[in-house]
C-alpha cells in the first residue's frame, strides 16, 4: 500500500533547473523595490526585487530557501511580473499557481510565503508612488 | 522434476517454481536499477518501488481487488495471523467473540488458540461429514460480541470447499467481520472478494508457482476492518505491515499470480481429470477410501487411506520415488494422526493410513499412472506381511 | 551500478544484492531438487532443508553462535519486534518496564510504543552528544522491575556506536534481557553475542549484499530468555516462528553472511578511509558540518549538513546523478526532520539541512570523488540563490 | 531451528527392504509355535510363528503391522531365531536393538511389542515342552 512518491512535474523541472530571474537584480534606471517574507517552520523563506520604470516591472529577481517547489513558484511569479504595470491586478492566484506547478497539499503553505513576499513587494512600491 | 528424481504429489505442501517466475526473480536480483529499497524517494528506490505497485496490481486482480487493498506479507502464516490476530484485538465495543473451525490450518488453529489465551471466547465449529462448515452452523454461532469468523476457502488436506459466499452474505448481514484463508485456493479456484462479501483474505506465493517466503492479506475498504498490526515500525503498508518490502519476491509474487489466474480454468479441468485418474488407478489396491468428497473439492487434492496400511511405512516405501504426504504436510514434522482427518470421523488408525495426494500444474498423467502403480505395489508389499485380520482391524 | 545510473550512496538503506549471492539464489530457484518444502519429511523436503541447515551455521558464525540459536524470519524489523514485543510480553514476575533509547531505528521505537499501549512502562534514554548510549546512564535505568533492554548496535542515520559489551556485562550482572539491534552493524563490525552478553540479537541480509525479505534473530540458550511468538501455526523455528521457510533466501542470507565476514576487516578499513575522503571534499563546501563523530563510528555511514541548505532540495539536484537520503531511508517517504539528529540536539532546520551519505563493499573512490564534487556544485548552486543571512539563520 | 528429520538407518533400509522371513513357515517337520503382541495405539502389532526341531528352531516367520522400525525389528528378530535351542537364554534385548537399528526413543514401546510376541512364542513353546 506504499504510494510512489509522485515526481515533480516537468514544468518544476524545468523552472527549478533553470531558476530564471533568480538571484539580484540587473543594474538599469528607474527605482528598485523589495518584499520578503520568511516562514522557515512552514519551510520557505523568499524575497522579490524589481527595478520600476514608469509603472511598470522593468526586471524582477528573486532569492530563496525552500522546497524545489517554492523555488520553482518564485521564479514563475518573478518572470511573469516582467512589464506588468503595478497599480494593474498583480496576476497572482495561490490556487491557480498550485495546479500550474501541481503543488502537493501539505505544500500550499508555502505559496502563501511566496504570495506574501509578493505583494510585500507591491505595496512598498505603491507607497513610494512609483505609479 | 529431474530424472530419476520423485514423482511430486505434495503441491499442498508447496509447488515447484514457475520457470518464468523464476527467471523474471533471477532477473530482478541481478538488475543493478532494481537494488534500492523501494522506500527510498531517489531514483533507484522508486524504480524499485514501480515494480512493487505493478506486481501489486497483479496479485490484487487475482482476486478481483484493487490494489491499494493489498498488504504485502512474509506468507500466508503471517497474513492468516495479521487477519485474525490483528482483527479480534483491534475490535472495540466488547466484541471478544470469535467464530472458526476445528478443520483449519494449524496457522488459523494456533492463532485461535492465542486469541483464547488472551481471553477471548471461541466457538469450534465441526466440518460436516464433507469437510466442509455449515453456513446455518455459522449463523447459529453468531453472537452480539462476535468480532471475528475466520474460516478457510479450501481444505489443506482433503480439499474440502466452504461456500464462502453464502457465509459472507450472512457475515455481512450481520456486520461481522469475514476473514478467509485462501492459501490453497488462490490460483486454484475463481474468487472475486466483492462478490464474495469477504472483509480479509489471506493467501500467499508459493502454493500456485511463486515463490516461498511472500503473501498477501486483502483488506477491504468500505467498510474496512480495523486491524492491529504483528509488527511495528517505518510505516510501510500503510501502517499495517512494517519492513522494507522485497522486491524480487513480490515481482515473483505478481507473475506467479498473472500466470494462474490466465490458465486457471484450463489448469483445473485438466487437472481435476488427472485426480480421478489417480483415483481410478488406485482402485487395483482395493480396499482404499477417499477421505472427504470429491465435488466440491480442490482439483488437486486426493486424500485416500489404505486399510491395513502403517502410513509411515508406506511414505518410507514410497521414499525416493514419490513425494507425497501423510497428513498435512506444513506440520508432517509431528507425526501425530491428522486432525482434519479425525474432525472429520477417521479414528487414529484410520488417520494412519491415510495418503494426501496432491497435483498441480506440472503433474502429467504419465507421472500419475507411474505414481499408482507404484502406491498399488507398496501397499499390496505391506499388506502381504500383515497378521490376519489387519486390514479389517485397521480402517 | 549501471552506467550512466547515479552513485549510489545510500547502502544503509539497502546495499545491492552480491552477485555472487544473486547467482546462488537463481541455482536454488531453479533447481528441481530443491522445490519442496522444508518441512517436508520426503526426499525434496529433506534437500531443501539440508541447505537450510547449512545456511543456519553460516548465519550464526557470523556473529559466533551456535546454529540452533538462530530463529529465521522475514528481516530485521520482524526481528526486532519478536525481540521487544516477544520478551516484554512473555517476561512473568510482574516485570514490566523496558529500557530503550529515543536514536532507535523506527522497528524499536514503534515495538516500544505499543508496549506502553500495552501498559509497560518505557524509559526512553537519551543519547550523549556523540549519538552512543551512556551504560552508567543504562545501568541507572535498571529497575526491579525491568523485564529487558534494547538498544541498538549502531545507529542506522549516524553510525554512532554502542558499547555493547559494557551494557551485555551490566545486564548480565542484574539479571536483565538484553536485545540489541544488529541491523546496520552485522557483516560490518565484529559481533560475538557470547563474550557481548547479549540474549536476543536482531539482523538481516540486505544490508551488507544479502536478499530483502529475510532475517534472523538470535537466542541465547542459557539462560534462554522467554519469547512470546509474533505469528502462530506449524512450529516451525521450534515454536517460535511459524511458516513455510523460503530456502532461496535463507540459502542466499547464509552466502551474504559468509562472505561479509571472510572481508569484514579489510572492507571496513577501505570503507572508512573512502569515508574519509569524501569528507575532506566535501570541504569546499564550506560551511559543512559533520553530525554525530567519526570515531566510534560504522565505516560506511557519514551524516552532513550544510547551513543554509534546504533537503529536499538538495535531494532533487542530485536525483539522477546521486542516490542517498535525508534521514533514515527506511523511513523517508515521511518529510519529517530526522528524530535521531534532533535527539543530538539539532535544530528542526539543521536537521532539515542534513544528508545521510553511506557507503558499501561496491563503492569506489572514483565515485567518492564525483560525489563530492556534485555536491558541492549543488550546495553551491542553491546558496547562491539564498535570501541574505540565510546561511547563519539555517544551521 | 527445525531438525533435520533423520533418515532411517542403513540396516533398517536394508532389513525394510528385503523384509527377511516376512509371511508364512515354510512346510516342513516339527511342531510350529506362535506367538503375537498387539498395541495398536502405540503403533505396532507383530506375530512370530516358528517351527521347532529337537528343541531348536528351524525355521522363523513373522508377520507385523508398524512403522519401517518394528518391521526391522522383527525381520532381524526372526532371522536371529533360527537355529536358537528355545531352552537357552532367548538372545533378545530391547536395548540392544533399540541401538543396533538407532530407534528413536519415542518408538521404543514398539519394540517391546516385538519382544512380547516373542516371548509369548517362547512361552508357548516351553509349554508344550518341545524341548
Ligand atoms: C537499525 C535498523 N533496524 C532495523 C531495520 C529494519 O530492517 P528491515 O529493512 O530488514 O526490516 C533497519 C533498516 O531498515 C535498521 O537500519
Ligand atoms: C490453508 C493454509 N493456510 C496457511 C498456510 C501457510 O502458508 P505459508 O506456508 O505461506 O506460511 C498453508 C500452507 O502451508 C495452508 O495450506
Amino acid at each position: 500500500m506504499s504510494e510512489i512518491h509522485a515526481p515533480y512535474s516537468p514544468l518544476v523541472r524545468d523552472l527549478f533547473e533553470r531558476l530564471p530571474n533568480a538571484g539580484d537584480l540587473a543594474p538599469g534606471p528607474g527605482a528598485v523595490v523589495q518584499g520578503e517574507a520568511m516562514a522557515l517552520e512552514r519551510g520557505a523563506w523568499v524575497r522579490f526585487g524589481a527595478r520600476i520604470e514608469d509603472g511598470r516591472v522593468a526586471d524582477c529577481a528573486f532569492r530563496a530557501w525552500g522546497c524545489p517547489h517554492t523555488l520553482a513558484a518564485a521564479a514563475l511569479v518573478a518572470s511573469r511580473m516582467h512589464g506588468q504595470r503595478i497599480d494593474g491586478e498583480a496576476a497572482f492566484d495561490a490556487r491557480r499557481l498550485a495546479v500550474e506547478l501541481d503543488v502537493p497539499p501539505e505544500k500550499l503553505g508555502r505559496l502563501l510565503v511566496v504570495e506574501d513576499a509578493l505583494f510585500g513587494m507591491l505595496t512598498r512600491a505603491h507607497a513610494l508612488q512609483l505609479t | 522434476m529431474a530424472d530419476g528424481a520423485p514423482i511430486y504429489l505434495d503441491y499442498a505442501a508447496t509447488a515447484p517454481l514457475d520457470p518464468r517466475v523464476a527467471d523474471l526473480m533471477s532477473e530482478c536480483l541481478r538488475d543493478p536499477a532494481l537494488q534500492g529499497n523501494p522506500a527510498s524517494v531517489h531514483a533507484p528506490g522508486r524504480a524499485a518501488a514501480a515494480r512493487v505497485e505493478l506486481a501489486r496490481g497483479q496479485v490484487a486482480r487475482l482476486i478481483g481487488a484493487p490494489p491499494e487493498s493489498i498488504v504485502f506479507t512474509s506468507g500466508a502464516t503471517e497474513s492468516v495471523n495479521l487477519a485474525i490476530l490483528g482483527a479480534a484485538r483491534a475490535a472495540g465495543g466488547g466484541k471478544r467473540h470469535v467464530v472458526t473451525a476445528r478443520t483449519e490450518h494449524r496457522a488459523a488453529l494456533d492463532a485461535c488458540r492465542q486469541l483464547e489465551r488472551e481471553g477471548f471466547a471461541l466457538s469450534w465449529l465441526a466440518p460436516g461429514s464433507d469437510g466442509s462448515a455449515d453456513p446455518g452452523q455459522i449463523a447459529a454461532a453468531l453472537r452480539p460480541d462476535t468480532a471475528l469468523v475466520s474460516l478457510m476457502h479450501a481444505n489443506n488436506e482433503t480439499g474440502a470447499i466452504n461456500d464462502i459466499a453464502a457465509i459472507g452474505r450472512l457475515c455481512c448481514a450481520r456486520g461481522v467481520t469475514f476473514h478467509v484463508d485462501a492459501a490453497q485456493s488462490a490460483g486454484k479456484l475463481p474468487i472475486d472478494v466483492e462478490q464474495m462479501g469477504v472483509a480479509l483474505l489471506s493467501y500467499c506465493a508459493h502454493k500456485f508457482g511463486g515463490p516461498k517466503g511472500v503473501g498477501a492479506l486483502y483488506l477491504r475498504h468500505r467498510p474496512r476492518p480495523a486491524l492491529q498490526p504483528l509488527q511495528f515500525g517505518g510505516g510501510h503498508e500503510r501502517g499495517l505491515r512494517a519492513g522494507s518490502l522485497a522486491t524480487h519476491q513480490i515481482v515473483g509474487f505478481g507473475l506467479a499470480c498473472e500466470l494462474a489466474g490466465a490458465c486457471l480454468a484450463t489448469d483445473s479441468a485438466r487437472i481435476r481429470a488427472l485426480r480421478e485418474r489417480l483415483w481410478a488407478g488406485l482402485q487395483a489396491a482395493a480396499p482404499v477410501l477417499r477421505n472427504g468428497v470429491a465435488e466440491p473439492g480442490l482439483p488437486g487434492i486426493l486424500n485416500v487411506r489404505f486399510p491395513g496400511v502403517e502410513g509411515e511405512s508406506l511414505l518410507f516405501a514410497l521414499d525416493g520415488r514419490l513425494a507425497t504426504s501423510s497428513g498435512s504436510a506444513c506440520s508432517s514434522a509431528t507425526a501425530e494422526p491428522s486432525y482434519v482427518l479425525r474432525a472429520l470421523g477417521l479414528s487414529d488408525l484410520a488417520a494412519q493410513a491415510s495418503l494426501r495426494l496432491s497435483l498441480g500444474r506440472e503433474t502429467t498423467a504419465e507421472e500419475i499412472d507411474r505414481a499408482a502403480w507404484l502406491l498399488v505395489a507398496c501397499v499390496r508389499r505391506l499388506r502381504a506381511v500383515l497378521p490376519a485380520g489387519a486390514i479389517e482391524r485397521i480402517a
